[in-house]
């Protein structure tokens, strides 16, 4: 087994763990931070399982640069989403204690 | 030869331009909207006129596009086509009149009258199909423009009324498209032409063939209130007079009897649905409708309920006409088109006079009402007559043509269920009769008088030319261009030389 | 928390994906390679102005994915912004101060500056470029913000984003000027490969230096918001 | 001629987007009509050119696939592009005068409305598999951008929602990509497709071609991966939600159709495809019904998203081992279904717009008497409606029919079911919506009449809804302009 290859493989177990983080915390930074790890898991996949054969392969690594800028883009918004969610509601979790229906029912009084 | 093609679409925009412009009018330009509406209504009479001139002398007015790969756009008058669109074109002329008068002064009219012409230009778009999916294409647009004039008050008696309606018809549709699909997946697109399109296909295509008649009578079966699918109707009796008298004379309830006739005759063919054996069916269908209808009006307090069950009734008379195998069977039903259209729109008129100018309601409330009156009672006995069917009427016409083309096929149960409906008719409208007549004055809580006639003008001419034209139609119906001898020149086409 | 039939649920659901993934990954590793792209490229870096390869894939070859990458930066750049404070990018309640910092900023910042230089220069025959030349001058700006330096210059105005959208309108530009000059979109002349893509990585530097800043800087405390709909 | 043509769709939304950012609202907006005119422009001259020389490959940066990127452009890109520029035209002119202009962060709407609308330039022609992920992400943070936009908690609380969403639907996207680039070494569409037909481990492309199918499924809201659309779409500005609902769902369709038809069919299998209808199908039963259940009158046009976007999931079942002719139905079908139904929402979601200014609510009660007003918009919201709910003559209408049809040519009866009952659903939300308008109520009510410029965008895109289902043929005549192949 070459080097690569272990990276890719190590890319599938963090594509786990990233959506199991994804789904089962509640924290929203840490939910962005599960997506990042699925971030990373895929870029050492693309990486990983493309040069395993013949020597270095820079296409899936500009790839990844790219990638890696975009998934920081990505991440920017998400962070600046939840400080002004947080700094409006005080609040870092998506779910709110009043359910939507609820909310629904007695309408708006703003 | 491209202006003649022209034609049925001059005549399916006419209504459908007067309908783009009254929309945008104003509520208070009264008489422009007015003007507008005459002027679409009376060009329409002009162009149907030219066209059913044409196809007496074997015209063709044919038009078809490919709207979708494998479907057409199909619009084509024959004779048919021309009964129905005649129909529609000289009823809604008188209809406009009346609800111009009907609604004076009342909200919400530019959209009212948008929805009332497009409703007519589907009505005309139906009579002028060429095939199914062009016929279905208009028939859901019907549907769509009927609902606003439904639910026109606005009270919540009226939307429940317009929810109901739209749940019946909309699946109806829904049964009506699955056989199209079906059919068209059978035997391709095919187009309606006399006699029938279906008569050489395959032996084992019968039994789909026969699912899918099923699927289209009942999807038409909807707006044709054959029983047990006619529960919508009597709830739309909510609407104002003008839409009630449109839609059981002219608009829904003929669209889905003419679809019946249409697929019987112009798509399967008089010959291939006998040999198929689903007249039959049909038949008896229509038969308890009409006998069930009848009863159920004999118990109705309200006078438009009364009427309503009394068209649920009557319409299936063109249904059964078209279950009945044989040419002069053929002509009562398709005679019934016509002659149900005028009587029962004349009916229909009258209620709306008496409840406009009496505040009547209830059949009771109608007692005296012939010396207060006089000519909206004289009206409505006479399609009282017709309806029951007393020579020298329409209705008569219909009923003996009918019943003798039952006989001449030996369908002697026709005849027991046309003398039944005659009694039960005359069990519902007599009393009526009677009471408009012979009973003392009802104290009516409101009155209202304009100048020396007995109602608001344009309340009053309406009624009395559908009247007359019961009597005509009667009395003249061995002459050319009567709806009888319009029937005779439809049969004749449909049957195999 | 979640019940733990739900979290035995989601445990099953990322092993499964993981056994999935690793027997593929297993199973492509076997194949042979069937592409010849590596040597491809190889026989076209001469002609793309840069000698290193990923460089090249992203300057040259798949320029345009760099380009829209940018455009992706400045995106999350004006949501940034769009939610500070009209005056001032950061929020003065939020700033910091450390003596020790300061001391070592002295020394840092221009050695930093110094590095961000090197780092966009080695583009081209080593790993480096714009972006992680970028990356080292906010990271600078962050090290003073940290030490609180008051960043007054930052201010959501017209300045901050002629700056945001520098190195990407620069590198939109070259992309135009070829359309025009007859050749595709996006097309560099032979002749100022190498000047235009320097000069895209300078300016592109700077901005991608700018966005990350102002992210980092931007609070979102504006307290205006829009009303939703229908209310008043 | 072309490079004209493509630089002017690859180059201007993003040079608009650069420019309307150092300008204020007005002069961006300004700005803004210029750009919709020139798209306008360069989008027909695409579509005479393909008329008339056929469809190309166009190769960015003059680097052919696959060491650089290719554009792929023919009939039914500009079936899209042609879209693009009706509805995204009338969602910013809607949006010139629907957006209140002094608040200091509208200025960053065109930006993002230029962006938004390069990515889907990018998507439509996209054929690189690596540069369909950006252009994907350039459109999902603009959109998530312009949700969010000086918005309340409750909308940043949706946009975050819909960037969690988004982000995980584009990594599985790209692990697929990922995946069948270790498998065939290229990045290219149409050599992926080359290869899956020769290759003897074809097969081996399942697990990518399902992650992409998954992750794509979840950028279009497929259920049940459909929980962030209603909220995202519900809440933000009716302009924007008009534009979400009407092409940023369709633009991750679009990939999706575009890689099932080229290389998914070859290694799919019949369970994938069906599976993929049968969901197509509950989110059309479930999210009409929830529609139907919704006392927001957005949120019913959002739930109403969600299941018409269960009518595009029928390709896969209907394109998966079928005679090509029924595959072409279908793919008809489901190409006037995304027109239509984009035309339609879009239409809808600016009538909606409209008729919450005029009665000062977002609840659907609120509506009781508006008919009486005769306001434009609640036309427009009908006209919309008649196309949704699949009745003639409108685009929906087409739409359906073709799909029956496809359905009943390939056998699988079942869908026709689903079909019917699903037009059924959507009549019965959308009536309630009408029903509620003609309502009369005895107490004098509020009524404001909005600006006619917004009440005419949200009518012409209404009306061109309907007017798909009188000209499909022409409309589909687009989708097959000729392609000759370059190479």
């Amino acid at each position: 087994m070459s080097t690569p290859l272990l990276y890719a493989l190590t890319g599938a177990v963090l594509w786990g763990i990233g959506l199991m983080g994804l789904i089962g915390l509640r924290h929203l930074l840490r939910k962005l931070l599960a997506l990042n790890l699925i971030g990373s898991a895929t870029f050492l996949i693309l990486v990983g399982l493309a040069q395993h054969h013949n020597g270095p392969d820079p296409v899936p690594q500009a790839l990844v640069l790219t990638g890696i800028v975009v998934s920081i883009a990505a991440t920017a918004l998400g962070v600046v989403l939840i400080r002004r969610y947080f700094h409006l509601t005080g609040r870092t979790e998506l779910e709110s204690e009043v359910p939507e229906a609820g909310r629904d029912e007695e309408g708006h009084s703003g | 030869m491209m202006q003649q093609a022209l034609i049925p679409v001059f005549a399916l925009l006419c209504s459908m331009l007067a309908a783009a412009i009254i929309f945008t009018l104003p509520e208070e330009r009264q008489r422009l909207r007015t003007v507008i509406n005459l002027l679409a209504a009376l060009i329409k009479v002009a162009l149907v006129g030219v066209m059913t001139w044409g196809v007496l002398n074997e015209r063709d007015y044919g038009l078809s596009y490919e709207i979708l790969p494998g479907v057409s756009f199909v619009l084509q008058a024959d004779a048919l086509a021309m009964m129905f669109a005649g129909l529609s074109a000289v009823l809604w002329l008188l209809t406009t009149i009346y609800a111009v008068g009907y609604l004076e002064g009342s909200p919400n009219r530019s959209r009212f009258f948008g929805f009332f012409s497009l409703c007519v230009a589907s009505t005309m778009g139906i009579a002028l199909a060429g095939n199914l999916f062009t016929f279905f294409l208009f028939y859901e647009m019907l549907t769509l423009s009927t609902y606003p004039l439904v639910v026109h008050r606005g009270t919540d008696k009226a939307l429940r009324a317009g929810r109901n309606y739209i749940m019946y018809t909309l699946s109806g549709g829904a049964a009506l498209l699955l056989g199209i699909i079906w059919l068209q997946g059978l035997v391709g697109d095919i187009s309606f032409q006399e006699t029938g399109q279906l008569k050489d296909v395959d032996e084992n295509l019968h039994l789909p063939l026969m699912l899918v008649f099923g699927l289209l009578v009942a999807g038409l079966g909807v707006k044709a209130a054959l029983f047990p699918l006619h529960g919508w109707l009597p709830q739309a009796m909510v609407a104002p007079a003008p839409v009630s008298a449109l839609l059981h004379a002219v608009a829904v309830v003929k669209a889905g009897a003419f679809g019946i006739v249409r697929v019987v005759y112009d798509l399967y063919g008089i010959e291939f649905a006998t040999l198929l054996g689903v007249l039959e069916p049909l038949g008896w269908l229509a038969a308890f409708t009409i006998v069930y209808g009848s009863v159920r009006a004999l118990s109705q307090s309200d006078l438009k309920r009364r009427l309503a069950y009394s068209t649920v009734s009557q319409v299936s008379y063109i249904v059964l006409g078209a279950a009945v195998f044989g040419p002069v069977g053929t002509v009562g039903g398709l005679v019934h088109l016509l002659h149900q259209g005028i009587m029962k729109i004349t009916l229909f008129f009258c209620a709306g006079n008496y409840a406009e100018t009496l505040g009547i309601h209830k059949v009771q409330e109608l007692n005296g009402a012939g010396r207060r009156m006089p000519l909206t009672s004289a009206a409505f006995t006479l399609a009282a007559f017709g309806m029951i069917g007393a020579p020298p009427l329409a209705g008569f016409v219909t009923k003996w043509t009918l019943g003798s083309g039952a006989l001449n096929v030996g369908m002697e149960w026709v005849v027991a269920v046309l003398l039944i409906s005659s009694m039960l008719n005359a069990a519902y409208f007599l009393p009526v009769i009677h009471r408009l007549w012979f009973l003392s004055e009802y104290e009516w809580s409101y009155q209202r008088r304009w100048g020396r006639l007995e109602t608001h003008s344009w309340l009053l001419w309406p009624p009395l030319v559908t009247a007359s034209l019961t009597l005509l139609a009667g009395l003249f119906a061995v002459l050319p261009f009567s709806p009888l001898s319009w029937a005779e020149l439809i049969a004749a086409r449909e049957y195999l030389p | 928390m979640r019940s733990p039939a739900a979290r035995i649920g989601m445990l099953l659901l990322a092993l499964m994906l993981t056994a999935l993934l690793g027997r593929s990954v297993w199973q492509l590793s076997m194949l042979e390679p069937a592409s010849d792209l590596p040597r491809q490229l190889q026989d076209k870096l001469a002609a793309s102005g840069v000698e290193h390869p990923v460089t090249a894939v992203l300057l040259n070859f798949r320029s345009y994915d760099t380009l829209l990458e940018i455009a992706v930066l400045v995106i999350a750049a004006m949501a940034g912004i769009s939610m500070a404070r009209t005056r001032s990018l950061e929020d003065p309640e939020l700033r910091t101060s450390d003596t020790l910092l300061r001391a070592l900023l002295r020394w840092l910042v221009p050695l930093m500056l110094l590095l961000a230089g090197y780092l966009l220069w080695a583009g081209a025959d080593r790993p480096g470029g714009a972006f992680q030349a970028g990356a080292m001058l906010a990271a600078t700006g962050v090290l003073m913000r940290l030490t609180g330096l008051p960043l007054d210059f930052l201010r959501p105005g017209i300045l901050l984003r002629i700056g945001l959208v520098l190195g990407f309108a620069l590198f939109l530009l070259v992309g135009l000027a070829s359309a025009i000059a007859g050749d595709v979109f996006l097309a560099y002349p032979r002749e100022f490969v190498k000047g235009l893509i320097l000069s895209i990585e300078t300016l592109l530097t700077l901005s991608i230096g700018m966005i990350l800043l102002a992210l980092f800087v931007a609070a979102p405390v504006n307290d205006a918001s829009e009303p939703e709909e229908g209310e008043k | 001629m072309s490079n004209w043509l493509m630089a002017g769709l690859l180059f201007t939304p993003l040079a608009l987007a650069t420019v309307s950012l150092l300008l204020g609202f007005r002069q961006g907006r300004a700005l803004s009509w210029l750009g919709m005119l020139l798209q306008l422009l360069v989008s027909v001259g695409l579509w005479w050119l393909v008329r008339h020389e056929g469809g190309f490959y166009y190769t960015l940066a003059g680097w052919d696939a696959p060491l650089g990127i290719e554009l792929r452009v023919d009939g039914l890109v500009v079936t899209f592009l042609l879209l693009t520029t009706l509805v995204a035209s009338g969602c910013g002119i809607h949006a010139g005068f629907y957006l209140e202009p002094d608040r200091p962060w509208q200025r960053y709407f065109w930006p993002l409305y230029w962006f938004l609308w390069a990515g889907l330039n990018t998507v439509w022609m996209g054929g690189d598999l690596f540069n369909l992920y950006v252009g994907l992400e350039l459109i999902t943070l603009s959109a998530v951008g312009l949700v969010a936009l000086g918005g309340q908690a409750e909308a940043l609380r949706a946009a975050l929602r819909y960037l969690l969403a988004a982000l995980l639907g584009s990594l599985a996207y790209l692990l697929g990509v990922a995946l069948v680039y270790g498998q065939f070494g290229t990045l290219s569409l149409a050599d992926v497709a080359g290869q899956v037909r020769v290759s003897e481990h074809a097969l081996l492309m399942r697990p990518a071609l399902v992650l992409m199918l998954v992750g794509l499924a979840l950028k279009t809201a497929l259920f049940p991966l459909h929980g962030w659309l209603p909220p995202a779409h519900g809440i933000a500005k009716s302009p924007v939600s008009a534009l979400l609902s009407a092409l940023v769902v369709k633009a991750s369709f679009y990939i999706a159709a575009r890689v099932w038809l080229e290389a998914g069919v070859a290694v799919a299998s019949q369970w994938m495809a069906q599976l993929l209808g049968v969901l197509g199908a509950v989110a059309i039963i479930w999210g009409s019904w929830l529609a139907l259940c919704q006392p927001r009158l957005k949120q019913v046009v959002a739930y109403s998203s969600v299941a018409q976007i269960g009518y595009l999931f029928l390709l896969f079942p209907l394109t998966f081992g079928v005679e090509a002719s029924v595959s072409l139905h279908a793919q008809q079908g489901i190409t006037l279904q995304v027109i239509s139904h984009a035309l339609a929402k879009a239409a809808m979601f600016l009538a909606a717009g409209n008729l919450i200014l005029a009665v000062g609510s977002n609840r659907v009660e609120a509506l009781a008497g508006v008919s009486h007003f005769l306001p434009f918009s609640l036309f427009s919201f009908g006209l919309a409606g008649v196309s949704l709910m699949g009745l003639p003559p409108s685009g929906g209408f087409a739409a359906k029919w073709m799909l029956l049809q496809a359905s009943m040519a390939s056998g699988q009866w079942w869908w026709i079911m689903v079909l019917a009952g699903g037009g059924l659903l959507s009549a019965a939300y959308v009536f309630r919506i009408y029903k509620a308008s003609f309502l009369e109520r005895d107490e004098q009510d509020h009524f404001y009449h909005p600006d006619r410029r917004l009440e005419v965008a949200a009518m012409l895109l209404a009306l061109a809804s309907l007017g798909v289902g009188v000209s499909g043929s022409q409309v589909l005549s687009v989708m097959a302009m000729p392609f000759e192949e370059v190479q």
